[in-house]
C-alpha cells in the first residue's frame, strides 16, 4: 500500500471530497431515477470512485478523458459540476447536453471529457484521435481512455492499442477491471485475469493497481502521464476494482453472491480511504463529517437544480444535429 | 390451443422448441445464460439446455457473428443475438460481407443457417445509441432476409420459420414489444416468409406499419374509424422478402397509403416501399404517399423530445387525414 | 483557368490545397503515403506535406475512423481515407454512433470537422467484397454528410467544401471515375453541398443520376436524343443535403423521373428520392417512377454477369422508353 | 533446422509437387491475367509456398481452414483442383464458384475449404465459429485460419482469438509473417516484430518458426492441431516470410528495395528445399525434374480446361443468393 504521507493534505482532503461527491451523486441520480426526475438508463459508478478520482488527478485540465456508459465518476473527478449532470440526467436544457444525451453521452469539451459512451469500447479510438493531434501539434498533453474489463476483448480497443502504441501516442489505457461485464464475470469473458497481460502485445508497459486505493491509483497515472508527455507513448494501466451496485440501477444481481459483495464492501475505496486518513494523517473525523456534508449539501443544490431547470422545448430536438444545417435542408 | 403470452416469452418459447426439435440450434450472446437476456427474452433456457447450446459470450460482436457463421457452415443452426441493434455497427462486416454474401460468393454452395436476433427500436430515454432502427441498411444488402414481427404470434411464426430455414435472417425485436401479450399458438406454429398480414381491413386508406409503431397504427386507425374514416392496416412482417402484392392490392383497393416504421425517415423500409409503390401502383394513387417516421436527427434522450422525434399515433392520424383532404 | 484533370487528380489537388492553407488538415489511410494511395489519388502529397500530415495506417479502420474523429473533437481537421467502401464496414460504429452523432449527443457543442474518403463502386471483376456502394445505409444516419460527385470540377469544389465545412462528411469517390479527365477550376473553387446540378437540359424525361452512373445517364440522354426524345439528367451531387427543389422543379417539367445508381435497388439513395418524389411531386408525374439500379444480388466476379447485374446505358434508355410508352 | 530424414522420402516429395503446384499456379494465374483470360485482381502466394503447404500437410480432410485474399496455396494445399481454380479466375461455370466469387471467392466446403476472403482479418471469426461446431459435437475436427501480418491489426483477429481462447476451441490461428501488408512494411503496422507475443494476451501459446521452411511448418502445425484435438485450445503460428511478387498483380513495388526482394529470393522455400531433398534425402535432380514436368503439364490441362469451359449465362448472376428464394420474391 502506498503512503500518504507523501502527499500534501490538501490534495488529500480533495481526493476524499470528490470521491465522496461521486458516491453521492450515484446514490442520488438512483434515487431521482426511482422518484421520477430522472428517467434513462443509470450505470453506477460506486465502489469505483478511487479510479476515477485517482487517474484525473494525474491530469492537468488541458489533458483530456474519454469515458463510458459508467461515467459519471470520470466526469466529476475531471471537474465536472453536479449541478448540470444532474440536469442533463433530468433530460434538462441546463444539463451538460442541453437533455439529449443523457447519462450515456455526458461529455463537457472545456473540461476535456469528450465524452461518455453508449457503445462498449467505442470511446478508445477518440481518445487515440485526440493523443495524435497533441502529438502533431507538439501539445505536451495527454488523453485517457477509461473502459472496463468487458471493453477489452472489443476490436475498437485493440486496434486502438495497436495504433497507439505504434505512433507512441500520449495516450493512456486505463481499464477499470471491476470483474463483471453486465451480469458475466470477467473470467468468462477472456481466458486472462490480469488484462495489462495484453499491453505486450502492443509494445507498450501494463501495470496493475489496487483500484480501491486512490492514492495508488494517483501514483501510477502520474507515471503513465510522464512517460506520455515524454514522448514514451502509451501505458495500459489496469485497475482492480469492484462495482458494488448493479450494472444498471434496476439489475437483479442474480449473478452474483452475497459473500462476494461483502467481500468487496469491506474494501469500499472511500471508507478505507477515510479510515487511513484519519490513521495515517491525523484528520479529525469532524473534518471528514463536515466534507461530507458540504457534498450532500452540493447535492441537494444539484437536484433542485435539475429539478427547478426548465425542460427543453420538444422542437429543440431538431437542433444541433449539424454545424450548418442548410437552413433545415438537411433533415 | 391459444393462449396470451408476452412477445418476448413468444421468442423464448420459439427457441426452446427448435433447440428441443434439433440439436444443432444454439443460442449465443452478451448475457443470454446466467442472466436470461437483459430483456429476459432467453429466461430458463440455461437451466433447460445447459452451457453448452446458451452461451454468455464476451462483449465480441463481431466473433459473435462470424462464429455463428462458422458454425453454420459446418451444419450448426446458430441463434446469434445482438442486445441492441445500435450494437450491429461492430458486426458490421461479419453480417454484410461474410453472413449475406458466404452463399452467392461460393456460387450457391454454401449453406447458412444463421438467426442473427436484434432489438431495435426506442426503449424511451435510451438516447441515440440505444434507440435505432438500422432494418434498411441490410434491406440494401441482397443475400439477407429481414424478419420484423409485431406480435407475438408473429414472433413465435416467423422465428421458428428463421431458425429452420437455410438462410441467414435478420430478425428484428421492437423493444417495446416484448412486455405486450397476445394470444399465440401452443406448439408447432410456422409463418412463411413474404406474407402480410392484414391487421385491420379498411377502404379509405392504407396504413403499411412495420414492427413496433403496428400498435400506434391500429390504434390510430382506431381514431380514424371515430371520425369515420376507414382504415387497412397492413403489416409486412417480413421486409425481404416483401409481400409487395398485398400492399399493392390494398392501395389499389384504398388510393392513399402511409407507411409507419420507427426507423429514421430518409432512407427507411419505408423509402422502399414508397418507391415500390410509386412504381407498381402509382396509377392507382388519389393522393402522395407518405412515410411517419422517426426524424432526420439521432434519438434524444429527454422524453419529450423523443416523443417529438418518434412516429406517433397522432402522427399517422394526421398523416391519413392529410391524403383523406388530399385533392389533386 | 480551367483545363483538364483526372477526377483523381482533382481530389489530390483538393487536399494539396486545403493542407497548404491549413496546417490542421491531414491525411491518413491505408497505403495513402509512400504507395500514394491504392488508386494513385494521393501521389506526390507525402513528399510535399511529410509523414505526420500524410500517414500511412496500419489495417484497423474502425481505429482510424475513430482517431479522424478524436482529433476532429480537439480542432484538427483530419482527412481519413477509406480504401473501398466494402470496408467502411468494420469501422460502422465509429462512422454510426460516434461520428454523426457526437455533436447532437452534446447538445450541439462539439464540432467535428471529419472528411471520410471512400472509394466505391464496382471496378470491374472485383466481386462482392469490393464493389460495393453503401451509401444509402448513411443517408439513415442523421447527422452525417454525403457527398458523392460525378465529375473531376465537382469532386474539387465539393471536397474542399467538406474539409472546410464543420461537419463529418462521407465523400463517395467511383473507382471508375478516378481516371475520367474533364475540366476543373484552378485554385480555390468551393462547391456548396445541397445544390444539384443540371447535367443537360430536356423535355421528356428527368433522369437523376448518381455518382459513377452520371456518365452512363448521359450516354443514354444522347441516344435518346437520337430518338428525339429529350431528356434532362440532373446530378443532384450531394445525398445529403438534398437539392429536392431541383429535383421536382425538373420532374414538374417533364413528367417523367428515372433514377440511377450503382447502390443496389432495394433501399439504395433512389428509394429516397423516388418515396420524396411520391410524397411532393406526384401530380406531376405522368408515368411511374422507375430506378435503374445493382440487381438485388452481390456484385458478381464474372465481367458478363457483373454488366448484367449493373446498371448500363441501355438499361436507362429502356427505363426511360417504358415511361415515354406509359399511358395510364 | 528440422531434419529431413525423419519424415518419409514419399510425403516429402509429396510437399514438393504441391509447393511447385502453387508456385506454378501463380505463374500461369499471372500470366493468363495478362493475356486476358482472367479479370480481377490477383494475390500471388509466390515465396510463401511452404507456409501453405507445410500448414495443410498437418490437417486431415475432415479439418477445414478459412483462408485470404492470397489464397491460392492454401486451396491447393488443401486438395483443391488447379482446373477448377483456374476456371474460376477464369469466372467459368466451371469454377469452384461458378465464376461468381473468382480469386477472392474460392471456396470448397467438401475440402474444408470455408472460403478465401476479401476483408482483411473478416474469416478468422468463421474459423472459431468452425471451431466451436466442432467442439460442441464432440468432432476431432479443427479449424486453421490463415491470415496476414496485417490482419493481426484489425479488430476481428482479436476478438476472434479471444473467443477461441475463452472457449478452449480447436483452431489455430496461422499468421503469414511476409513483412508487408500492401505497401506498408509491417514494423509500420505494429509495435512489435513478433506478432505471436499477442497469443499471450489470449492464454494461448505462441510460436514462430521459418516460414520459407516446409518441414518446420509441418511440424509445428502438427503440434498445434495435436494440442487443438487434445481440447487443449488454440495455438498462434507465426510463420516468418516473403512474399516475392506484388501485393497484387501490377503493383508497382515501388516501396522495398532489389536487395531486399534479392535476400528473400536466395531463400526461396522451394529451390532451397529441393536442394535439401537432393542434399540430405539423395533425390535425383531428374526425378524432381520429373515432378516439375507433370505439374506445368497439370497447369496446361488446368488452363486448357478453363479457357475451354463454358462461360455462365448472365442471367446466373440471379441465381445462388438464397437457398430458398420465394420463387424470386427475394429480389
Ligand atoms: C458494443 C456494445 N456491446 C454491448 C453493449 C451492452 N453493454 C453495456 S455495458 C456492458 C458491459 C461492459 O462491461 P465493462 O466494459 O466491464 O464495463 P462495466 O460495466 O463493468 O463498467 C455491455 C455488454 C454495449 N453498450 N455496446
Ligand atoms: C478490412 C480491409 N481493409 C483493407 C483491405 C485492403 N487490403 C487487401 S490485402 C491488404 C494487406 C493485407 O496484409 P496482410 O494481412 O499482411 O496480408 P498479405 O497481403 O501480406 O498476404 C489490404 C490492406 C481489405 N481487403 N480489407
Ligand atoms: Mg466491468
Ligand atoms: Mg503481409
Amino acid at each position: 500500500m502506498t503512503s500518504l504521507k507523501h502527499h500534501p493534505l490538501d490534495q488529500l482532503l480533495a481526493f476524499y471530497r470528490l470521491m465522496v461527491t461521486i458516491r453521492e451523486f450515484e446514490l442520488r441520480a438512483a434515487g431521482e431515477r426511482k422518484a421520477g426526475l430522472v428517467p434513462g438508463f443509470l450505470h453506477a459508478c460506486v465502489g469505483q470512485e478511487a479510479t476515477a478520482v485517482g487517474a484525473c488527478a494525474a491530469l492537468n485540465a488541458e489533458d483530456v478523458i474519454t469515458s463510458t456508459h459508467r461515467g459519471h465518476g470520470h466526469l466529476i473527478a475531471k471537474g465536472g459540476d453536479p449541478r448540470f449532470m444532474m440536469a442533463e440526467l433530468a433530460g434538462k436544457t441546463s444539463g451538460y447536453c442541453g437533455g439529449k444525451g443523457g447519462s450515456l453521452h455526458l461529455a463537457d469539451f472545456d473540461l476535456g471529457v469528450l465524452g461518455a459512451n453508449g457503445i462498449v469500447a467505442g470511446g478508445i479510438p477518440m481518445a487515440v484521435g485526440a493523443g495524435l493531434a497533441f502529438q502533431m501539434r507538439r501539445e505536451p498533453r495527454v488523453a485517457l481512455a477509461f473502459f472496463g474489463d468487458g471493453a477489452v476483448n472489443e476490436g475498437a480497443f485493440h486496434e486502438a492499442a495497436n495504433l497507439a502504441g505504434l505512433w507512441k501516442l500520449p495516450v493512456i489505457f486505463f481499464c477499470e477491471n471491476n470483474l463483471y461485464g453486465e451480469g458475466t464475470p470477467q473470467h468468462k469473458q477472456a481466458p486472462i485475469r490480469d488484462l495489462s497481460l495484453r499491453a505486450a502485445g502492443y509494445g507498450f508497459p501494463g501495470v496493475i493497481v489496487d483500484g480501491n486505493d486512490v492514492v495508488a491509483v494517483y501514483e501510477i497515472t502520474l507515471d503513465a502521464v510522464e512517460r506520455a508527455r515524454k514522448g514514451d507513448g502509451p501505458t495500459f494501466i489496469e485497475a482492480k476494482t469492484y462495482r458494488q451496485r448493479g450494472h444498471y440501477e434496476g439489475d437483479p444481481m442474480i449473478y452474483r453472491t452475497e459473500e462476494e459483495m461483502a467481500y468487496w464492501r469491506a474494501r469500499d475505496p472511500i471508507l478505507g480511504f477515510r479510515k487511513r486518513l484519519e490513521e495515517e494523517m491525523e484528520v479529525e473525523p469532524a473534518a471528514l463529517d463536515a466534507v461530507d456534508a458540504e457534498v450532500k449539501a452540493l447535492l441537494d443544490e444539484a437536484v433542485q437544480f435539475a429539478i427547478h431547470s426548465p425542460a427543453p422545448r420538444p422542437e429543440a430536438a431538431l437542433e444541433g444535429v449539424y454545424a450548418d444545417d442548410h437552413g433545415g435542408r438537411v433533415f | 390451443m391459444k393462449r396470451e403470452i408476452t412477445f418476448a416469452q413468444a421468442i423464448n418459447e420459439a427457441m426452446a422448441e427448435e433447440m428441443r426439435r434439433d440439436p444443432s440450434v444454439f443460442l449465443m450472446g452478451e448475457d443470454v445464460g446466467v442472466f436470461g437476456g437483459v430483456f429476459g427474452v432467453s429466461e430458463g433456457l440455461l437451466a433447460e439446455f445447459g452451457e453448452e447450446r446458451v452461451r454468455d459470450t464476451p462483449i465480441s460482436e463481431a466473433a459473435i457473428v462470424g462464429a455463428g457463421l462458422g458454425a453454420a457452415l459446418v451444419g450448426m443452426r446458430p441463434i446469434v443475438e445482438i442486445m441492441f441493434a445500435d450494437f450491429v455497427t461492430v458486426a458490421m462486416d461479419q453480417v454484410v460481407n461474410q453472413v449475406a454474401k458466404a452463399r452467392y460468393m461460393s456460387g450457391g454452395k454454401a449453406r447458412v443457417p444463421l438467426t442473427i436476433r436484434i432489438a431495435n427500436g426506442a426503449p424511451g430515454a435510451a438516447a441515440a445509441q440505444h434507440s435505432q432502427s438500422p432494418e434498411a441498411w441490410f434491406m440494401n444488402v441482397p443475400g439477407l432476409k429481414i424478419a420484423i414481427p409485431s406480435t407475438p404470434a408473429d414472433a413465435k411464426g416467423l422465428l421458428k420459420t428463421a431458425i429452420r430455414g437455410d438462410d441467414p435472417v435478420l430478425f428484428f425485436e421492437h423493444k417495446m414489444l416484448y412486455s405486450r401479450a397476445g394470444s399465440a399458438p401452443e406448439g408447432e406454429y410456422l409463418i412463411p416468409f413474404g406474407r402480410a398480414a392484414v391487421r385491420r381491413e379498411g377502404e379509405d386508406a392504407t396504413i403499411i406499419a412495420i414492427g413496433g409503431p403496428v400498435n400506434a397504427a391500429l390504434s390510430a386507425a382506431e381514431q380514424l374509424a371515430r371520425q369515420s374514416v376507414s382504415v387497412e392496416v397492413i403489416d409486412p412482417r417480413t421486409l425481404v422478402p416483401l409481400d409487395l402484392d398485398a400492399l399493392i392490392a390494398s392501395v389499389r383497393k384504398t388510393g392513399r397509403a402511409v407507411i409507419v416504421h420507427e426507423a429514421h425517415r430518409r432512407a427507411g423500409p419505408g423509402a422502399e416501399i414508397a418507391a415500390l409503390l410509386a412504381e407498381k401502383a402509382i396509377d392507382y394513387l388519389e393522393a402522395p404517399i407518405l412515410r411517419v417516421a422517426a426524424a432526420n436527427v439521432p434519438i434524444p434522450y429527454n422524453p419529450d423530445l423523443e416523443r417529438f422525434v418518434l412516429p406517433t399515433a397522432e402522427d399517422i392520424v394526421e398523416a391519413v387525414m392529410k391524403l383523406i383532404r388530399y385533392e389533386i
